[in-house]
């Protein structure tokens, strides 16, 4: 039951990160928020007896595809422009 | 209008991403699961490895690895492709 | 355009422990979690993490693109031969020649958990090195790209 | 006739060769007409210029008809159709994924509610 | 249906890309939302194949107990390489459209029209 | 055994407590700086003593039953600390200083040093 | 003659062929100068193109074929001991998937032949062959593959080979504009076809096409799994309304590999022929889909079309037509689908349909090809594609203008070219079912032909205008491509009934049979 | 012994994770987000260690490693581009 | 080739910690060791112009790895714990008066700037936030300075670090 519990808040960190990722209009801070997710889809993961798939999600969701989000942003802009 | 027209679409595929919510159950899987079992239980002895995952990725389905890593080639090549220095008078008009 | 002397030490003194981790995800793939992708992502980031720290002409002057590029290209062949070589020998493509026949990493595995042996699997090291190389080589080489892309955007 | 050259339709049959036999009938005819034209016709001559409504005719690059008047009256016609038409390609990634998944939708919502 | 959380997450992470990528207008917005919809689909894969009190199909050093299902985390693994290999490729793409435009706002890429 | 019985549950205990002290003190502090002081410290030995816990707990597991595996799980959840350490203290470094070049000022400062140096 | 190994293996070899020789290239490429590394790439699709033909052969005279990856003997797709489940990725390859593979080897063949020359002065030559050979694995993979995650990754290939083919003109941004809207379109694509397989694979256990048809139960998340495969490949195929991408990424990209696109969009037409008809075939709503299917086929044809007619760009123009042809297939298709339950329909006109469909497929693979490739030939030698600064081209590349002929009027369906063959099966039958729908073909027919008429006015017709007066003809590499396809259209023109029942009917026939290959693969259950 | 303290040690933490994302959330700056941030990875690599030791997966630990080492990774190319050094 | 040397015996010995449990050779099987010896091999060939970046060959002085063993497991350890103890008190009373001070250790290895930066940045109250590439002097933010301390210059490090002095240990080590 303890796991349970557990494991509804690491869900529940999950979709409020991915809220987070969608809300923020810093784009640095939506590629935080990704890290984030990334971070805790990993260990759901790991929670699920993935560990292939964790160790996956951990080199390349949490360092790789956030250096390149970072790289983008740096090239593209940081602010997401809105529509007039 | 088109705001309308978007939050109806969201809403209708809410409605139906909940669907495998309420008829698959979490924890008991398919019904028939003849491929996992064999997997699990003759995957070792006869690809060789302890790990059951990567006999499947590389032996049983290492057809799709083939393809996985065909995909991050092209990737590769399409970054590639897209930041290569230009030579010169190869520019194309358009409109 | 590179970071503080400390993080350019500690990225210079984790990478051999980053390098040598990722081959040990290689060619342990079979016993333990990870594999060939896994193992080259590890890699891979490795290499970012250089980059991050001394930026990418300077790491790029060590570890040129033309490598990682023939590591990438290295990789894939000796994939596609590793599974084309069991068509020769009159098996399907993507046959498990190797697997029980007692050669090199062909010893027999029997049913049930035990502790593992680096010796066995058959073709399935092989290909995690593969792969391992090439993921390696991609996915650094795609780093590469995209900051000299970003580099030329400012 | 050569039967392998027939299409067989279902309802009845086309044959290439035999279109292609009329169509070279169709050019020797055309062919003894053209030849059995007037004999006192000289190139080089003053009677090969040709005249448009009496008026000489102008520079050729002038005549040209270029891609953009033809079917000016076509379009003009379905004008109100364009107009409805043309907006819709408006080129912003939103819209197209937005009526993919509105058709995603749509068919979603037809075969859900047809099957249950 | 309580206990179907991994199957909750997937729906709502899903329908939070599919919000992003249908509202939003910067292009490295819409492609964070793309990545929201794979990581979506990989915990739906990997759920899918979760038994109770399962352990990891790994026979090394493993404990006694029944495996979870191994054909699905093969899959998720694929996809993850697939998805980033084309985010990266997407990346590339809206910075050269940046250089080339000024602007990476998907209200305003629209030299293809009509 | 009784010694690991009772060391096990202090030693997760102290982690979680400095766990969660890390956790409000990035809640409750100023600036990023206090921040991160919380966040490096705090929880890296936080961290450090779960994972005392679990080398205990593998170490007593190693000498009932004997099993080579444990000796590797005592290994890699010691390296797993040590990069933890390492990392995070760098991180934090580097998040600082690149805090402090983008502008960012200490807010209840009493001197900045640093401020002055890069200012002549 | 060849021996044993390859006969046995050629499923393999069709993959592994462009494979091994898209990643042996750098190597090539730096081994010798270009010149050997072009003979590579040539010889490798010439090689393809080979295995497919002989693919074809065996599998149009000796039936379905199964190929195992990672058997011991391929032949054998289930295991002794897995109680009758295939573990493993099969191929199986029926007729219909040995006609798309054979288009894809002969388009493939002429487009490498005619990018030798057209693309001689752009750089990034050797990324692009490489490309263009894995664009093929990709269809080749996607035609011939019996396993649903083995689609989905081919269908990614295939998205991002056609992605970076499409941007790979970056000098304005145009193109990877156009390559951006392809990229992001065809992953959320794929993503919801994996969406839809993990559905499958969560009821039914198991990813082989025959084992789930087989066990095919029709609930909900089968309707929703069917919904979400078939608007993803509708959409990869080009289907209106959600065609907004295709203008722009065929308008965009390099002609060869435009004309090689148009083959890869009908692997996705296949993709969903392939799901209708084999994976959920009798347990199907088959008046829904297939009007679903009628419906978009019918909006296709009319909207690319009417869009087609004003449009000033000829590869913009052609493009449209491209989704106005795809609506004859999905008509054809659609009617077959709309009347599978009904014995006497489907004998009466709803095979003739089908077939008519089908062999459009192989006509617009060809002639639409052949339209773009010439285009592709004016925009080499004049660098613009702007129809209102072209005129008179007729007078210096003739032979160009010839193929142009060749393609328009079988676009156009004027007989005695193969377009007209295929619309007259389509006209009858279709008109049988419902006399509106064909009617409206017939329409569109014509407005093809009139916008046809506009390109070849304005581009070969008129005087020589000034700025083109030392237009020279193409090299001899592009009419090498552009004569291979001329010379199929008008063969599969004169002899229309040949390729129709030795090609198209088994094709067709292959694609109802659901009960042939579940029994195929499974072994007579 | 004790069955049921990994457990809470893992409640606890997952606890702890939830609160670290409120100040994800308010942080009013980028660099407060990318505390939460380590924050997180630091909490998630204790748990990884704790879920090896609850699931008896001795190999799970790996996970772990490659999650102190990689995760640096994109912090440290966050920190690069707040300084402005990227 | 010194660098080649030195960075395969260390990618050697990580790899034999890594793997150690694995077989009957002591904790090791052959097959693991003969990979790690391949392994060991392309590592350095890839990394020894980083490891070995300022040819500095020092800390492969046994003595002194012991010296960092027990360094890290004795002072820094309860510093550490000690730092650890006076957070806790700054987090709960949220009593604190930070800054930024500037202390000059003298250490020239690189090496040892980043030991000592980060052992700065785990222990009591204080956080490296740059260090002067030139005379290696940092910048330190503590987060409760004492009275009087920030009037300093350049603050002494014996008003940094009060029981043990990490530079003067450091330079032991590293120097």
């Amino acid at each position: 039951m303890i796991e349970v519990i557990a494991h509804t808040c690491i869900i529940a960190g999950l979709i409020i990160s991915a809220a987070m990722i969608v809300r923020f209009r810093d784009l640095i801070s939506a590629a935080i928020a990704f890290g984030v997710f990334s971070f805790l889809l990993s260990l759901e993961f790991y929670i699920l007896q993935a560990p292939d798939v964790a160790i996956a999600e951990a080199g390349i969701g949490a360092g790789l595809t956030t250096a390149i989000f970072i790289i983008a942003i740096r090239a593209v802009g940081r602010d997401e422009e809105v529509e007039e | 209008m088109k705001k309308a027209v978007t939050g109806a679409v969201i809403l209708i595929l809410c409605a139906v991403l909940m669907i495998p919510v309420l008829s698959l159950s979490f924890g008991s899987p398919a019904v028939s699961q003849g491929m996992d079992d064999y997997f699990i239980a003759h995957g070792q002895e006869q690809t060789g490895a302890n790990n059951i995952v990567t006999g499947i990725v590389f032996d049983y389905r290492g057809f799709d690895t083939l393809g996985e890593a065909t995909v991050l080639f092209t990737a590769v090549l399409a970054v590639g492709l897209v930041f290569r220095k230009l030579k010169r008078g190869e520019e194309y008009e358009y409109e | 355009m590179n970071m503080s002397r400390i993080v350019r030490t500690v990225a210079d003194i984790s990478f051999p422990f980053i390098l040598i981790y990722g081959f040990y995800i290689v060619v342990h793939g079979h016993l333990t979690p990870g594999g060939g992708f896994q193992g080259g992502a590890v890699i891979a980031t490795g290499i970012v993490l250089l980059v991050a720290a001394h930026g990418h002409e300077a790491v790029a002057r060590q570890i040129t693109g033309n490598l990682l590029k023939n590591a990438e290209t290295f990789g894939l062949l000796l994939f596609i031969i590793t599974a084309l070589i069991a068509i020769l020998l009159g098996q399907g493509f993507f046959t498990n020649w190797l697997a029980n026949t007692g050669m090199l990493f062909g010893t027999p595995v029997a049913f049930g958990p035990g502790p593992g042996d680096l010796n066995t699997a058959g073709v399935i090291p092989i290909m995690n090195i593969a792969v391992g190389i090439e993921v390696l080589g991609a996915l650094s080489i795609i780093l590469y790209y995209m900051l000299s892309g970003a580099q030329e955007a400012r | 006739m050569d039967p392998i050259a027939t299409l067989e339709t279902g309802f009845g049959y086309w044959n290439p060769l035999a279109w292609l036999i009329a169509f070279v009938v169709a050019g020797i005819i055309a062919w003894v007409i053209w030849s059995a034209g007037e004999k006192g016709y000289r190139k080089g001559t003053e009677q090969v210029k040709p005249f448009l409504s009496g008026n000489a005719e102008p520079a050729k690059g002038d005549v040209h008809l270029r891609a953009g008047n033809l079917y000016w009256g076509f379009t003009e016609a379905l004008s109100g159709y364009y107009e409805r038409i043309v907006p819709l390609h408006s080129g912003i990634l939103n819209d197209y994924l937005l009526w993919y998944l509105g058709v995603t939708a749509l068919l979603l919502v037809a075969v859900i509610g047809m099957g249950i | 249906m309580f206990y179907n959380l991994p199957f909750i997450a997937v729906a709502v992470i899903a329908a939070l890309g599919i919000v992003t990528m249908l509202l939003r207008q910067n292009l490295i917005k819409m492609i964070m939302g793309l990545s929201l919809i794979e990581s979506a689909v990989n915990l739906f894969l990997v759920a899918l194949g979760y038994r109770e009190g399962g352990i990891a199909p790994i026979f090394t050093n493993a404990p006694a107990g029944e495996m979870v299902m191994p054909t699905v985390q093969a899959m998720t693994l694929t996809n993850i390489v697939i998805g980033i290999a084309t985010t990266a490729m997407l990346l590339s793409f809206v910075m050269v459209i940046y250089r080339k435009y000024g602007t990476a706002n998907a209200q305003y890429m629209r030299k293809l029209r009509g | 055994m009784s010694l690991s019985g009772t060391l096990i549950p202090v030693f997760i205990g102290i982690g979680l407590v400095f766990n969660a002290l890390g956790v409000i003190g990035i809640l409750r502090f100023p600036d990023v700086y206090t921040r991160l002081h919380a966040e490096t410290k705090t929880t890296t030995f936080g961290t450090i003593f779960l994972g005392l816990a679990v080398v205990i707990y593998s170490l007593t597991r190693l000498f009932d039953t004997g099993d080579g595996e444990y000796l590797t799980f005592i290994i890699h959840t010691v390296i797993a600390i040590a990069a933890l350490a390492i990392t995070n203290a760098t991180g934090a470094h580097a998040i600082a200083r690149a805090a402090h070049m983008s502008g960012q000022k200490p807010a209840p400062c009493v001197v900045d040093r640093l401020s002055e140096a890069e200012n002549d | 003659m060849i021996p044993d190994i390859i006969m046995h293996n050629l499923p393999a070899f069709l993959i592994a062929v462009p494979m091994f020789a898209a990643f042996a290239t750098p190597l090539i490429g730096r081994l010798g100068n270009e010149r050997v590394r072009d003979a590579w790439v040539l010889l490798a699709m010439a090689l393809t193109a080979a295995v497919a033909v002989l693919l074809a052969a065996q599998v149009y005279s000796a039936g379905t074929l199964v190929y195992t990856f990672g058997g011991a003997s391929p032949g054998i797709p289930v295991p002794a001991d897995s109680g009758g489940i295939p573990v493993r990725i099969i191929f199986t390859i029926d007729a219909m998937s040995a006609f798309m593979a054979l288009i894809a080897g002969i388009v493939g063949f002429s487009v490498t032949a005619y990018s030798m020359a057209s693309q001689s002065r752009s750089s990034g030559r050797e990324s692009y062959y490489m490309l263009l050979l894995l664009l093929t694995v990709g269809v080749l993979g996607m035609v011939c593959t019996g396993d649903l995650f083995n689609f989905f990754v081919f269908l990614e290939i295939s998205s991002l080979a056609g992605a970076a083919l499409v941007a790979s003109r970056v000098d304005r941004g145009v193109a990877v504009e156009a390559g951006l809207k392809y990229a992001v379109l065809s992953t959320l694509g794929g993503l919801l076809v994996l969406f839809a397989v993990a559905l499958l694979y969560g009821q039914y256990g198991s990813l082989n096409m025959a084992l789930i048809a087989h066990q095919m139960q029709f609930t909900v998340l089968d309707m929703v799994a069917l919904v979400l495969l078939v608007t993803a490949l509708a959409m990869k195929c080009g289907a209106v309304p959600m065609h907004f991408w295709t203008p722009d990424a065929y308008s965009m990209a390099p002609a060869p590999v435009t004309a090689f696109l148009v083959v890869a969009s009908q692997a996705s037409l296949y993709g969903l022929f392939r799901v209708v008809f084999t994976l959920y075939n009798v347990t199907l709503n088959y008046s829904l889909v297939g009007w679903f299917i009628i419906i978009i086929g019918v909006l296709s044809m009319v909207v690319g079309v009417t869009m087609a007619l004003p449009q000033k760009d000829v590869m913009r123009l052609m493009a449209y037509h491209a989704v106005s042809q795809t609506g004859y297939m999905l008509l054809g298709v659609g009617v077959g689908l709309a009347v599978l339950g009904d014995e006497t329909l489907m004998s009466t006109f709803g095979l003739t349909a089908m077939e008519g469909g089908i062999f459009h497929i192989i006509n617009h693979a060809m002639y639409k090809g052949l339209l773009f490739l010439t285009a592709g030939a004016v925009f080499y030698r004049t660098g613009t594609r702007n129809l209102n600064q072209m005129g008179g081209l007729g007078h210096n590349m003739k032979w160009t203008m010839v193929f142009f002929i060749i393609g328009a009027l079988a676009i156009a369906g004027i007989p005695p070219f193969n377009g007209f063959a295929s619309k007259l099966m389509i006209y009858e039958s279709v008109f049988l079912f419902n006399p509106f729908l064909s009617i409206i073909a017939m329409v569109v027919s014509i407005l093809t032909l009139a916008s046809f008429v506009k390109v070849f006015h304005s581009v070969f017709m008129g005087p020589q205008l000034p700025e083109y007066q030392d237009v020279k003809e193409v090299p001899a590499y592009m009419l090498i491509g552009m004569g291979i396809l001329a010379l199929v259209v008008i063969v599969f023109g004169l002899f229309p009934q040949v390729v129709v029942d030795g090609l198209v009917a088994p094709a067709a026939s292959a694609l109802v049979d659901q009960s042939s290959y579940i029994a195929s693969v499974l072994g007579g259950i | 012994m004790m069955p049921g303290i990994w457990q809470a040690a893992i409640l606890v933490i997952a606890a702890l994770i939830l609160a670290a994302m409120i100040r994800l959330f308010a942080g009013p700056t980028a660099p407060d987000r990318v505390v939460a941030l380590d924050t997180v990875n630091t909490l998630t690599i204790a748990s990884m260690i704790l879920l090896g030791v609850i699931y008896r997966q001795l190999i799970f630990v790996d996970v772990a490693i490659v999650y102190a080492l990689l995760s640096f990774v994109g912090t440290l190319y966050i920190a690069k581009y707040i300084g402005g050094e990227l | 080739m010194i660098p080649f040397i030195v960075t395969t015996l260390f990618a050697f010995l990580l790899y034999l910690v890594l793997t150690a449990g694995a077989g009957d050779l002591v904790w090791w099987s052959y097959s693991e060791i003969a990979a790690g010896i391949v392994l060991s091999l392309i590592t350095a060939a890839l990394s020894r112009t980083f490891f070995c970046r300022n040819r500095d060959y020092r800390m492969a002085n046994p003595v002194r790895l012991i010296l960092l063993l027990f360094y890290i497991v004795c002072p820094f350890f309860i510093e550490m714990a000690k730092a650890n103890l006076e957070v806790a008190y700054r987090v709960i009373t949220g009593r604190i008066r930070p800054g930024i001070v500037r202390i000059s250790p003298g250490l020239k290895t690189d090496f040892g700037v980043a030991l000592l930066a980060n052992s700065i940045t785990l222990t009591p109250g204080t956080l490296t936030v740059s260090v002067d590439d030139d005379t290696g002097d940092f910048y330190v933010h503590m987060i409760n300075i004492r009275k009087g301390l920030e009037t300093k210059k350049i603050t002494e490090s014996e008003d940094v670090f009060t029981l043990f002095q990490f530079p003067a240990w450091i330079r032991r080590i590293a120097e």
